[in-house]
């Protein structure tokens, strides 16, 4: 029975991404969407029931379908595992992505590829659903791969657009920011193989059970190595410094897609792989402390940048990248389970965030400029009570989901007694609230700064506001399920409790985070709710505009690795392949050629050149012939 | 006391003398007709010659192998038997392209097929001997008959040809006779078993020494030339232009076999003394030949002339094997000839059928590569026929070539030369390039607009001719086992 | 029927034979059928074949020149069978894809030629036998890119040739020098590789004969610095020449590695190891860079083949049955990947008459399905899991891992450089604004060019998900050769390089 | 006294002298000449061993030679007429269409 739900849960998106296949190159049919959405619905509920039936039972349940790769002593099956883990992580996805089905119903209302949308967003999420219910680096690997296809095609969606400068469009356009996450995805990927390397010819499988078993006999340094390499591919797919450009690129796909995958689902996918592979991790603190290091770094680090930014997408965007650094911090301090709780939650939240923002985008006829915004909170009201919940989850507002995890992040970098991650994972909380906010208020409060009498903003569909309800029911109470979350997930992993010095401070840290959570919305408030004013000088200064370049790095990459490897292709192809490999080959050919021109000319045609050459080469005889007598 | 001269015809042992009293008197017999009755056509004296050929073969192939006869001057032992088979099967192949569908001068004349015969006595003279002056007369018999043939194609071109073919061939006689003149004069002998005798007794003399080399070189000299091996080549290619098609094909074959035979006698015989340096200058000399001859081969125009350069880097690649000095290098020398002789007869064949009065498509050569062009679509057959002949002869498996090229190859390597079987390697792809030219010409490109037919002298004889050849090319794998067995048997039995 | 290979390798020259009495409106149909009459005769093949059996099977041997040693000798294992079946695969849908008009009927009977050679170098045991089919499969590609090429089709045809002949030449010494040896540990001639397989060999003796065959097949697979006539030759080919060429030409040198040179010459192998791995990263990494800078798709494709052959050799000589089984299952994923890929490059050649990049752009919404079509064997190309590139490239660098972790990394790059390519040509011909008025009215795929793709897409789905009746066939070949390697290893590096896999149940 | 090796030497100078003439002279008659001479050094050197050895076969070799000699002589005069009638000159450069 449950084996039937595990392949239900797997298989309905698979259905429905064929399904929708089938209508691919066909004009919209409003069925297609609805089909997929359904197939969604019931791989959330065959997830909802397994997630119950671990819930009450303790016990996991393993399928293994059939055997995919063997070769050598390497047998890789297609086996599921549904744990505490996976399915927490199989109900988020199927929830989430159920939610963006609907919504994307009334999103894409307009779009002619409206079916082959469908098709690709439940493909992803099949994808999704193989890398989470894996029961082997290898499958997991295969989900991995498979969503960021998924991902290619989505951010290219619509692969119509012009490439622009990157000074009118940061990502150029949607096909060039989908051809670049893919490859940077494939750099972290092959760090990733790596890894599965390094496991299988020290372990002998790629199965979980195996591996993690094998975990105490392992040398450290093959661990460390492990450990690394895995988290090398994770940085990919959650977008880590320094390979995290290519996520506020991926903005460029539909908002839909923002929403699922690069905020509540595929980004999330390194962190699911560090707390799935928590054994490893575990055994490896350099690695961990690293991953927290990193984590805590790029929280500040793409907070800093959404600060300034003005777009309200990319906005989102950063701030999902500032939160994957709170997981990995979590992550990597041990406390896994708190990751996976920041996870989920995250994903409620910012799914909503992003599908608010969708509304929004929607209205403004694809304005995306929160500059160009302003006052539409009379016009869509749903959509600014969403995106203020979300936001107050996301600042960390008690009660709203987000207090509930993000403290206890916070908490456990000062429970580690690593204080400096602890000040700069607070410092980071309150520029969340400051930019969550200015967003909120920049686009909903104030006048409005676009031209009124072209633009008429209207509420999204009401079918869709209902869609989004339950994301917006969790965003608030999510939080409130934290000790029971606790109770479930850590009959797997590791238990992380707060030492009794971090609980006896624990008023004191939840005060201070708070304080900076509500000084940031209260800053926001006061600079952004009565309208925006321009403050040119700030905006010329040096950190603005730092902030307002991503620090330069995309320029950076652009100069320093994508035109040095174009004009070194060039160079390799018609310097070197073809004026050294190439000529080469042809100058033997041509030396013969031309020896061949130079000796013809001994045949003169004139005989007695002839006789000549035969009393000449009869000396030549007797020549060589001494020689060789002398010689021997 | 004087002994009276008593010669019994036992111990003369005339059956040796047959094949070519048979040749001999077949030769007479034609000039007798022809004085008889001077209006006989041409086709009879086809036929004629070659039941000639067939009687002498069968005379050939009923000699006992190991025997002297005729004061011992004839020698009839393995190879010189496979090597008259081999003359006579290639007359054979030869004589039937007289039969052209258009009229050639030198075939209407009876002394053609006379004088061919006596040539073909000549080489078996040539063969069948180890007698210093045997050799001399049948190399001449043959040599001063070949030079007429030349001449008989009536153009002025086959007369230059003939002159310089002639001069340089009484050059090389001169120096084919000083040199048997130092033999002599070192060994009091003439008779090559004699002479090694001789010679392994005094093998350590230094005096000796001098005198071998000077012998050696003059004989080698004279060789070479017959052999067309680098520098003593520059004949072949004028003389092959100049003679027709299928007479070039036939010097490319028949007079080599007969030289190479002589040449396996002489060096061969100072090689087993342990002369290195003789075995050193011949691959020396093989190695050049192969090499210079393809690459000159490389830039030629003519179809002709480029098989010219192509029949002498062969010559090159079997002399390599004569060097080796093993059975199975002078097995390969023979099973090489034996399959080169009908892909190099059938592609000269070839050019013969494609072969005008006057020159349409170039002012200066018969068979320039545009003739060829879009062969394809002209004339599909010949041209995949000529394509295979090509390709054979580039030593593209399974053609007949191939199986001649790595027995030499594994000969070489057998005897230790292995860079030998390299630099064999490397020439066979430089001259892949030739061949490849006119498959090029004939599979890839399109007809020369406004010039009639190339298949201009097409008849049934020819098509014959050209047949069986494309049989034996292509069919080489299914006979090489039987001919090697046979070569190798006959070659081990005389002792090689 | 036990002759069932001589039936497979005649078969299609037979047909060709008499095709040159078919009717030349009629030579098209008569070639397909006769490749599709082919193609179920080596289904029929596998189906007969006894998958558990590790060695030889459908074993022929005619003597042919028994004093040199040569024989007729056939037989195919789990290595070649699956090779054999994509060359007559890969004809067929040639053939049903093949838009030439102009002398059809020569291009059908070369065709036919052309299959038997290929699958003659397949099934061959005999030294001999091979380097005959092997040479004779020169001629008819010869002909096919010298005839129907482009306007540098003659030189590129005949440098292919030249280049090709030239190195398999150097290998065929080292043919006759392996038989000079072998008759003189054992007195007996023998150009059977099965009876070469058992020849111990010195060192020394391993390492020129390695070189001798190396030139070989190098040129063949082609390995940098020897590759610089596979472009030529796939950018002057004609459709169906590029298809047969990536196919299954060039596997016939890593064939011949596979064949010859690892069990052969273990010793020199291991000791190989580390040049012909530095050669393949070169060839991985530096082609990959060419083919970036390339202005016409079909030349990317080109140089990607160099590229993906790089991984394959690299597996080769991991020593190990997860990468050489790997580089097996490669070669058939790359035939059939890059075959398709040049049959699309040829249908967009078809209709505009160019195939340079910057002439399209946008092409998924002019041509819906073909672009979901080149978007499939792009991502199989680029290794996707679940599509037939990734099985093979994955054990191929998880195999190499055990013998050099840094180069496997280097060799890794591949599944990023990799991408970097193929995305930018499928960025550049079909995405953006179509900007070209010629492209607007670009008809999508016609039903005779989308049949011929969709049993490609198809095979490239379902070995991505299910390999297991090829791989495992490959891999038990596989696994019993990597252990008679490692039996006959003489040094002690070799040996331990040489990892027996542990499931091995020999019979090789 | 003149013995074996003063033959040899005259011998061997005609020799060198025919073999000088066949390269410098510019005449195909001449040339015709200069071989034959060298032929006859042979001869001498024929006829010396022989005379030496006290043997016969030399001075048969040295006939046959002369034999030899006045056949060739007899062809290639017949070459040189027939080519005179074509070119009107017995001059060797004239003698150079075929070339390459």
């Amino acid at each position: 029975m449950m084996e039937n739900l595990v392949y239900i849960a797997l298989f309905a998106p698979f259905a429905g991404s064929l399904f929708s296949a089938l209508f691919g190159m066909s004009p919209k049919q409003t069925f297609v969407g609805i089909v997929a959405s359904s197939l969604l619905f019931i791989s959330f509920a065959a997830s909802a029931t397994l997630a119950y039936h671990v819930y009450s039972t303790g016990a996991a349940v393993h399928v293994t379908m059939m055997e995919w790769i063997s070769a050598g002593d390497l047998t890789i099956p297609f086996g599921f595992l549904v744990d505490q883990v996976s399915v927490t992580m199989m109900t988020v996805v199927t929830l989430v992505s159920t939610v963006v089905h609907i919504y994307s119903i009334g999103y894409m209302d307009h779009d002619k590829s409206f079916n082959r949308f469908f098709s690709y967003l439940s493909a992803f999420v099949f994808s999704m659903m193989i890398l989470v219910m894996s029961d082997n680096f290898a499958g997991l690997f295969i989900g991995w791969e498979g969503v960021g296809v998924c991902s290619w095609l989505l951010i290219g969606f619509w692969y119509h657009k012009a490439d622009q400068p990157r000074e009118e469009n940061p990502s150029i356009s949607p096909s060039w920011a989908a051809n670049e996450a893919f490859i940077v995805n494939r750099i972290a990927d092959l760090g990733m193989l790596v890894g599965l390397f390094i496991i299988y010819w020290n372990v002998g499988s790629l199965q979980y059970d195996v591996v993690f078993a094998a975990v105490p006999e392992l040398s450290g340094s093959v661990l460390n190595a492990a450990a690394l390499a895995l988290f090398i591919g994770a940085m990919g797919k959650s977008a880590q410094f320094p390979l995290h450009t290519w996520l506020t690129d991926a903005m460029e796909g539909p908002t839909p897609v923002s929403a699922l995958i690069h905020a509540a689902t595929m980004v999330t996918a390194g962190v699911f792989l560090v707390i799935r592979a928590n054994p490893i991790f575990s055994a490896t603190p350099e690695v961990s402390f690293f991953i927290a290091a990193l984590g805590t770094f790029v929280a500040l680090f793409a907070a800093s940048m959404a600060l300034v930014n003005r777009d309200l997408k990319r906005i989102i965007a950063f701030s999902t990248l500032s939160q994957l650094g709170y997981m990995f911090a979590a992550a990597g301090l041990g406390a896994y389970w708190i990751a996976l709780f920041h996870l989920a939650a995250h994903a409620f939240f910012k799914a909503l965030l992003f599908l608010g923002a969708g509304n929004v985008m929607h209205a403004m006829d694809g304005e995306l400029d929160i500059f160009k915004m302003g006052g539409l909170k009379k016009a869509m009201n749903w959509t600014y009570i969403y995106m203020g919940v979300a936001s107050l989850a996301l600042a960390g507002i008690p009660v709203f989901a987000g207090f509930f995890s993000k403290d206890a992040i916070i908490e456990t970098a000062f429970n580690e007694g690593t204080y400096v991650l602890w000040a700069i994972l607070v410092l980071t909380a309150g520029m969340t609230a400051f930019y969550s906010f200015r967003q909120v208020f920049l686009t909903f409060h104030g006048k409005a700064r676009y031209d009124e009498s072209t633009l008429h903003p209207h509420e999204m569909y009401k079918f869709v506001l209902i869609a989004m309800s339950p994301l917006a029911l969790l965003a608030v109470i999510a939080g409130f399920f934290m000790g029971g979350f606790q109770t479930f997930v850590t009959k797997l992993l590791p238990d992380y409790v707060m030492s009794d010095h971090t609980h006896h401070l624990i008023w004191v840290l939840t005060a201070v985070v708070l304080v900076f959570a509500v000084g940031g919305i209260w800053l926001a408030y006061k600079k952004y709710a009565n309208g925006l004013k321009r403050d040119e000088e700030l905006e010329n200064s040096f950190i603005y505009k730092l902030l307002a370049n991503q620090y330069y790095i995309p320029q950076f990459y652009e100069e320093f690795i994508t035109k040095p490897y174009a004009m070194l292709s060039e160079h390799m192809w018609k310097d070197v392949d073809m004026k050294i490999v190439d000529a080469t080959v042809d100058g033997i050919a041509k030396f013969l050629y031309k020896s061949g021109d130079g000796t013809r000319k001994m045949q003169t045609g004139n005989l007695s050149n002839y006789l000549n050459w035969m009393a000449l080469g009869s000396v030549l005889l007797l020549v060589v012939a001494a020689i060789s007598a002398m010689l021997s | 006391m004087l002994q009276p001269i008593n010669v019994s015809l036992e111990s003369l042992n005339l059956i040796t003398l047959a094949p070519m009293l048979i040749v001999i008197a077949g030769a007479l017999i034609i000039l007798i007709l022809d004085l008889i009755n001077n209006k006989l056509h041409k086709s009879l004296y086809v036929m004629l010659t070659l039941l000639i050929l067939f009687v002498d073969f069968g005379a050939v192939l009923g000699l006992n192998v190991n025997e002297r006869g005729f004061f011992d001057v004839m020698l009839i032992d393995g190879i010189s038997i496979i090597s008259q088979l081999m003359i006579i099967v290639g007359s054979m192949i030869f004589i039937p392209l007289a039969l052209t569908s258009r009229r050639f001068h030198e075939y209407s004349y009876p002394e053609f097929f006379a004088l061919f015969l006596f040539m073909i006595a000549g080489f078996q003279f040539m063969v069948t001997s180890d007698n210093l002056i045997l050799i001399f007369v049948g190399i001449e018999t043959a040599s001063l008959a070949l030079y007429t043939l030349i001449a008989l194609h009536n153009r002025s071109n086959s007369y230059e040809a003939a002159v310089k073919y002639f001069t340089m061939g009484a050059l090389a006689a001169a120096f084919y006779a000083m040199g048997s003149a130092v033999i002599y004069g070192l060994t009091g002998s003439i008779e090559l078993y004699k002479v090694a005798e001789v010679m392994a007794t005094r093998i350590n003399e230094t005096g000796l020494m001098i005198a071998i080399f000077g012998s050696s070189v003059l004989l080698l000299v004279a060789f070479s030339f017959k052999l067309s091996l680098f520098p003593f080549h520059t004949w072949a290619p004028d003389v092959y232009e100049g003679a027709s098609a299928p007479l070039a094909g036939f010097m490319s074959v028949v007079p080599k076999i007969a030289a190479f035979v002589v040449s396996i006698r002489i060096f061969g015989m100072y090689i087993d003394l342990g002369v290195e340096w003789v075995r050193i200058i011949i691959l020396v000399m093989a190695v050049l030949t192969m090499t210079l001859a393809n690459i000159m081969a490389l830039v030629q125009e003519d179809v002709k002339r480029m098989l010219a350069y192509s029949s002498i880097s062969h010559a090159g690649f079997i002399m390599a094997a004569l060097a080796l000095d093993t059975t199975e290098g002078t097995t390969a020398i023979f099973l090489y000839y034996a399959l080169f002789m009908f892909t190099n007869l059938g592609a000269f064949s070839m050019l013969w059928i494609s072969r005008h009065k006057n020159r349409r498509f170039d002012a200066r050569y018969d068979h320039p590569y545009e003739k060829f062009a879009g062969f394809i679509q002209i004339m599909p057959v010949g041209a995949v026929i000529m394509g295979l002949f090509m390709l054979s002869l580039a030593g593209v498996p399974p053609f007949s070539v191939f199986w001649g090229k790595i027995y030499v190859m594994q000969a070489a390597v057998n005897a230790g030369y292995v860079w030998l079987a390299i630099v064999m390697g490397l020439n066979s792809a430089i001259a892949a390039y030739y061949y490849l030219k006119l498959i090029v010409y004939m599979f890839l490109m399109d007809p020369v607009k406004d010039v009639d037919t190339i298949y201009y002298n097409l008849s049934k004889p020819l098509m014959a001719v050209i047949g069986l050849a494309t049989l034996a090319t292509v069919t080489a794998i299914f006979y090489v086992q039987p001919l090697i067995s046979y070569l190798y048997y006959m070659i081990s039995a005389s002792g090689y | 029927m036990d002759n069932i290979l001589s039936v497979l390798v005649f078969f299609p020259a037979i047909a060709g034979l008499l095709g040159f009495v078919v009717n030349k409106d009629s030579a098209r149909a008569y070639g397909i059928t006769v490749a599709a009459i082919e193609f179920f005769l080596s289904l029929w093949l596998w189906l007969s074949f006894d998958s558990s059996n590790a060695g030889m099977q459908f074993v022929e041997l005619i003597p042919l020149i028994p004093d040199m040693g040569i024989g007729y000798y056939v037989g195919v294992d789990g290595i070649s069978l699956f090779i054999i079946l994509m060359a007559t695969l890969m004809t067929l849908i040639g053939m049903m894809s093949m838009t030439i008009t102009k002398n059809i009927k020569n291009m059908i009977i070369t065709l036919l030629f052309l299959e038997m050679t290929m699958i003659g170098v397949f099934v061959a045991l005999d030294a001999i036998i091979f380097y005959l089919f092997w040479e004779l499969s020169l001629v008819p590609m010869l002909y096919i890119i010298g005839a129907w090429g482009g306007p540098l089709r003659v030189y590129a045809s005949v440098k292919f040739f030249l280049y090709t002949f030239t190195g398999s030449l150097i290998m065929l010494v080292g043919m006759l020098f392996m038989a000079y040896v072998y008759h003189n540990l054992t007195g007996v001639w023998s150009f059977a590789i099965t009876d070469w397989y058992s020849l111990v060999l010195p060192v020394n003796y391993q390492l020129w004969l390695f070189a001798a065959f190396f030139f070989g097949f190098a040129i063949k697979v082609p390995m940098f610095p020897f590759h610089t006539w596979l472009p030529y030759a796939h950018g002057q080919a004609p459709t169906i020449g590029s298809v047969i060429l990536a196919a299954v030409l060039l596997k016939m040198g890593t064939y011949g590695f596979v064949r010859f040179s690892l069990p052969m010459f273990p010793d020199a192998s291991v000791m190989m190891i580390t040049p012909i791995a530095i050669l393949a990263i070169i060839m991985i990494i530096y082609t990959a860079m060419v083919a970036y800078a390339q202005k016409d798709i079909k030349q990317v494709i080109a140089y990607s083949s160099v590229s993906h052959m790089g991984i394959i050799m690299l597996g080769i000589f991991a020593m190990n049955a997860e990468g050489i089984s790997g580089s097996v299952f490669q070669m058939l994923s790359h035939g059939i990947v890059s075959g398709a890929l040049f049959m699309l490059v040829g249908v967009i050649y078809d209709r505009r008459h160019t195939k340079l990049m910057s002439e399209f752009g946008g092409l998924a919404s002019v041509m819906p399905k073909y672009a979901v079509i080149f978007g499939i064997m792009l991502m199989a190309s680029v290794g996707l899991p679940l599509t037939i590139g990734f099985v093979g490239e994955f054990l191929v660098l998880l195999g190499f891992y055990q013998v050099s972790p840094i180069m496997t990394i280097l060799a890794g790059t591949s599944i990023i450089i990799g991408a970097i390519y193929m995305l930018a040509v499928y960025k550049k011909t079909f995405f953006g604004p179509v900007t070209n008025e010629a492209n607007k009215t670009l008809k999508d795929l016609d039903s005779k060019e989308t049949w011929s793709l969709i049993p490609l897409v198809l095979i490239v789905i379902w070995l991505g998900v299910y390999p297991k009746p090829v791989l495992e066939p490959i891999d038990n070949s596989v696994k019993a050769m990597v252990s008679f390697m490692h039996e006959k290893a003489i040094t002690q590096e070799a040996k331990d390089m040489i990892k027996v896999a542990k499931t091995d149940k020999g019979g090789f | 006294m003149i013995g074996l090796s003063h033959y040899l030497i005259v011998s061997a100078l005609i020799f060198s002298i025919g073999l000088m003439g066949v390269l410098r002279r510019r005449n195909l008659l001449m040339l015709f000449f200069a071989t034959e001479v060298m032929l006859n050094a042979v001869n001498i050197a024929f006829a010396a061993i022989s005379h030496y050895y006290n043997d016969l076969t030399g001075q048969m070799f040295a006939f046959f030679i002369i034999a030899i000699a006045a056949s060739e002589v007899a062809v290639g005069l017949g070459l040189l007429i027939v080519l005179y009638k074509k070119y009107g000159s017995l001059d060797l450069d004239d003698l150079a269409s075929m070339k390459g």
